[in-house]
């Protein structure tokens, strides 16, 4: 096993790995950029190395400086956490031929899951369905139409020369198709000076649903059942659970067999997650694969009872996996949200600041993996992701409860972020049915923007109160400090008697 | 004292009585007791009428206050304000709408529009790129661009003022 | 169900129950003290009420004031916590005829279990074992050899008048019998004028293992396994876990019947521990029943999935048992470790005083009940415990390497803590190797004081330039504050790019 | 500037060279480089060598410190003090050992002397109840008991002095 390894990351999921770390005997390294010189991860760590200037280009995403460093400390693997370098085959290959483990799949699985198209050709060469489609544009209204009728209604004809809606038109039969594409090709050919359009079935009532992978090096390959992200905000996700409220025990079967055979489609090693896409019928499409730990892993670990960097960490060190398919079960049911330093009031604007006060929730079930401490400077250099608070419960009922209550504890002075925006969500009743799909946040925005507006007299009356003595203290500059003045005198008696427990 | 508290189309009128360390809210529905203890700088346990709150007042703004995490926006005006609302005089400062200022401190990347350009409300003015995102700032208002006080490249510091629509 | 819950109590055990009353949608509501008005409790609870002066007896002890504020805030029952009033009788007693629910046992059990003689003879009624021994105090030597026999050596002499080891002599063989009595006789007489002696069985290398169960008012009693709690100081648990390291399955299984009996002789209902004492031949015999939850109750909780306190309040409503006994699993382990505000390297002093920082452990499997917040005064008027932190694995081993990196990362500034001695506990290799007893401190205590002040030259060093450095400082009036200067200035370019995740 | 570091039986020499904020500290075995930053009033995030250390002072004495967790007594002496004490000097406060002080605030419930009592080191003195406890407090040495400051019944902050034996 490994003795030493460094961690080219920063924030949660540094910690996050260096914890499993510290927990298997093995030493943790951290490197960190002039902003993060007293970051949570530098106190942690038992080595830290400054390795650049605050903006990531200058310190975590040069790989030559991690490189120096992992060589200076006799650092015998590394672990790239999930963004920055994590998805980087050059540096896999260096840190490889530096002979030093990389602790993610072989650059060449990187490379093929990493570019979309790549991926998607080598997925057609499976049994693993993609999103049907055509491969190249086609300008031909006729043509066009006999794919739309292989595929089957209702299509989506997309601009092949840009985005952003424009060119895009669903089309529910075959009678309003020649029209359909010949409107998408006059807007297209406005937009962006290209008529071109591809066709590509749609989804409808989409869920975006992935799939855990672990693969060892002794061609071992297991899947830890799914994870259901379609509470997106702009791609980005907010909340993920799992199990899915969406899909049945059938599908799970099937699905697992998909992802594991799209691992091995590129002789994947280590973890990963396969993207799919289901649609209201039960079918489902690979959409893509992430080949490094996902952030919301946890959700997987809550209910396997497994520890996935630690799987990771083994796996990269040459042992087998220790636990087979047929073991993985689902024990209840496990939700995360992600707390953003984010201000849901104004569009989620990025919010920074001091840490004035931190009361991060705990208790039965409650897991919180951060990166904060109260004191502490959030700085606008890195993705605004404060941590992910995950709860577990035997059903979702309790876990939603759980959560709610975990978030209603859960408070962050000094800055905004996102945990009553997550309260709204966890609140909402077509959340709370289940079977919500990746339209939930566009259909439901204005109601969950509302939600957090909506303050009762009652808050309204403390709110102004508290504001009246906050500022009539400031005037006479005498702050009431924390009542502690019976601590230091009015003794009297204390309590007699053994402890009683 | 009187005072008024305002959040979107809600008014409520109260009159707050000072005594020691504890403050009595006299409402139309009643008197409320209630007691702000500060238990960090900008945050207060708050107890009123025996109900418990934990209160964060926002250092940079005294229009937002953030009770059990949920953040509030409001007006508190005193009696001399209210007074001179009732003379038709309003004495609240009036802020300047048009202009625009950096909420976080970050890169400006790309502005859209040069002095003398007509805008409309909802326009994207300019690009300025934070925590790892592009973010886009529309006007608030529409007219036309009377200064651009940054140019593209340039890092500013949160409250800088950018741009300025008259 | 209810809809407003009151909790008399404070500090963790307090914030402990009101999160699973908000967790089942019932209101909470706090009582405090004039030392606690911004205690964690108070500041988590929807309603908050003064009951007195700092010292419990003026307070968390005033039952009738307790009473009050139930009454006038509507409260349909109450939560007594541990301690406090939790085993009063004439407090459940009162409750129960104001009208509102008591949640714990009827009166008439608290009795019974709440004297320990009574409790003994109660169980010599039934099936269970007690600790044989002379039920009166006898004089005459052949007698005592007689019943001495009767029990089987190595049986213990003890003094009838007093206690502190004065009087008592350990007896191996029927040899040595009448010497050790009239030496244990003389001995009493001249310590306490008494020189009557009891004759118990000698407990070899004793554990004290005890038992969760949950019994409704329909008539259904369970239990939900054991817990190992042998290490103790001054007869105060340290580190508690599940399952014990020491009983096999059999054993389990014959505790756990002989626990439901137990329960059933005194017709108890709620939530409550058998604690047995187990001896080196796994011979288990009754010690007492609390009737009350117990501060150790996460660790049966973690390996088994329930929330004690939420089947608390269900019983106390009414409702049936959700789970039978054969649904109570083992899974994995579970390790809690008791967090003082005590002074391990000065005998375990109290420690007092406002905590300048904190940093509480998270993360996979970690969970820590407390009831501690930076900034905040320790005051002397209540139990030193800040909460308890408890890890759970998949087994022992990754739950104790869990649990030491938790407390390695558990930072509490301003006050001195057991985290340390905690630590020394779970790192020493009797306690790793598992089947430890209740001697166990008292065998250990100089190799663990050792471990906790020997510090190495480069912590020296560290400590030394840190004092250095801080002394400087102080000096010159210029404290280097966290560098977060480089937020403010020096800025060049955010990394580009959409985040990848 | 020479130092030196007792703890125990432990004696480390050395020499600390300050520059900006940044401190080598010279050792027989080599130099080091040696970084605190404040983090807290109180701790500090340290770098030595890159060896990471989160670091505790404690306000109210100079010879504890606290390293990742683990309490340190220790001692340093600088220059003068070590000079003195090559000259056969010791300039280090002599503690009066017979002082008996309540370590924290407290409730005194029995005294178990009288002045004038011989004592031998390690007899309970006197009876004190604090956080739920009834703590034993013992004699730190022999001798007679010089002046009782307190009586039964009486509450103390940390620090009172209680008993004093000579």
């Amino acid at each position: 096993m490994f003795k030493k390894i460094l961690v080219a990351n920063r924030g949660e999921i540094a910690l996050r790995v260096m914890r499993t770390c510290r927990e298997m005997g093995i030493e943790t390294v951290a490197v960190f950029s002039e902003a993060d010189r007293t970051a949570p991860h530098v106190l942690f760590a038992d080595e830290a190395y400054l390795i650049g200037a605050a903006p990531s280009s200058e310190s975590y995403l040069r790989y030559d400086r991690i490189l120096e460093v992992a060589r200076d400390s006799h650092t015998d693997a590394i672990h790239p956490g999930y963004g920055f370098l994590s998805e980087n085959t050059d540096f896999a290959k260096e840190v490889t031929e530096a002979g030093i483990v990389f602790i993610g799949p072989p650059a060449e699985a990187i490379k093929t899951m990493g570019d979309k198209t790549m991926a998607r050709q080598s997925m057609l060469q499976t049994e693993v369905p993609v999103v049907p489609g055509t491969e190249e544009p086609i300008e031909d209204v006729d043509q066009a139409l006999q794919v739309a009728i292989e595929i089957g209604f209702p299509v989506l004809i997309k601009a092949a020369g840009g985005g952003g809606g424009k060119g895009m038109r669903i089309v529910e039969s075959a009678d309003t198709f020649g029209d359909a594409v010949a409107k998408a090709q006059r807007e297209s050919q406005s937009a962006f000076g290209d008529g071109r359009v591809y066709i590509e079935k749609y989804l409808e009532e989409p869920h975006h649903i992935e799939f855990q992978i672990l693969a060892d090096q002794h061609g071992n390959i297991i899947h830890l059942n799914e994870r259901e992200c379609s509470i997106q905000r702009r791609y980005q996700k907010v909340i993920e659970e799992s199990p899915s409220p969406f899909i049945n025990a059938e599908l799970r079967e099937k699905m697992g067999v998909a992802a594991v055979e799209t691992a091995r489609s590129c002789d994947y090693v280590g973890a990963g997650t396969v993207e799919f896409l289901v649609d209201k019928h039960h079918n489902f499409y690979f959409l893509e694969m992430n080949t490094r730990l996902q952030v919301e892993h946890p959700v997987t670990e809550m209910i396997t009872g497994t520890d996935l960097v630690a799987e990771q960490i083994r796996i990269a060190a040459g042992q087998p996996l220790t636990i087979e398919q047929d073991q993985i079960t689902i024990t209840g049911h496990a939700v995360e949200c992600r707390i953003y330093a984010e201000d849901a009031a104004q569009d989620f604007t990025p919010s920074t600041g001091k840490i004035s006060m931190l009361q991060i929730p705990d208790g039965t079930g409650t897991r919180f993996d951060g990166s904060i401490r109260q004191g502490m400077e959030i700085t606008p250099y890195y993705d605004p992701l404060l941590g992910k608070l995950i709860c577990w419960a035997t059903d979702r009922e309790s876990a939603l409860n759980r959560s709610e209550r975990a978030l209603r504890e859960f408070y962050i002075g000094g800055i905004e972020t996102t945990i009553q925006f997550c309260r709204a969500v966890i609140r909402h009743p077509v959340f709370r049915k289940g079977p919500y799909d990746t339209h939930f946040y566009a259909n439901h925005k204005a109601q969950l923007h509302e939600e957090l507006s909506n303050a009762s007299d009652e808050v309204l009356l403390v709110a102004g109160a508290t504001l009246f003595q906050h500022i009539e203290k400031l005037k006479h500059g005498s702050q009431t400090e924390e009542s502690n003045t019976s601590a230091k005198s009015g003794w009297v008696t204390v309590q007699q008697g053994r402890a009683h427990r | 004292m009187k005072y008024e508290i305002n959040a979107g189309e809600k008014a409520l009128e109260l009159d707050f009585q000072t005594q020691d360390n504890r403050l009595t809210i006299r409402t139309e529905s009643g008197d409320l007791d209630f007691e702000a203890i500060r238990i960090q700088p900008g945050s207060y346990s708050v107890l009123m009428n025996n109900r418990s709150f934990v209160v964060g007042v926002c250092s940079e703004s005294d229009q937002r206050v953030n009770v059990n995490g949920t953040p509030v926006e409001l007006e508190l005006l005193d009696a001399v304000h209210l007074h001179l609302r009732e003379l038709g005089w309003d004495t609240v400062p009036e802020v300047k709408a048009g202009l625009v200022c950096a909420q976080i401190p970050g890169l400006i990347t790309k502005i859209f529009h040069q002095t003398g350009d007509e805008v409309n409300e909802g326009d994207p003015i300019f690009l300025m790129e934070a925590m790892k995102m592009e973010n886009e700032i529309k006007a608030p208002v529409s007219g036309s661009i009377l200064k651009i006080s940054v140019q593209e490249g340039q890092t500013v510091d949160k409250g800088t003022t950018v741009i300025e629509i008259g």
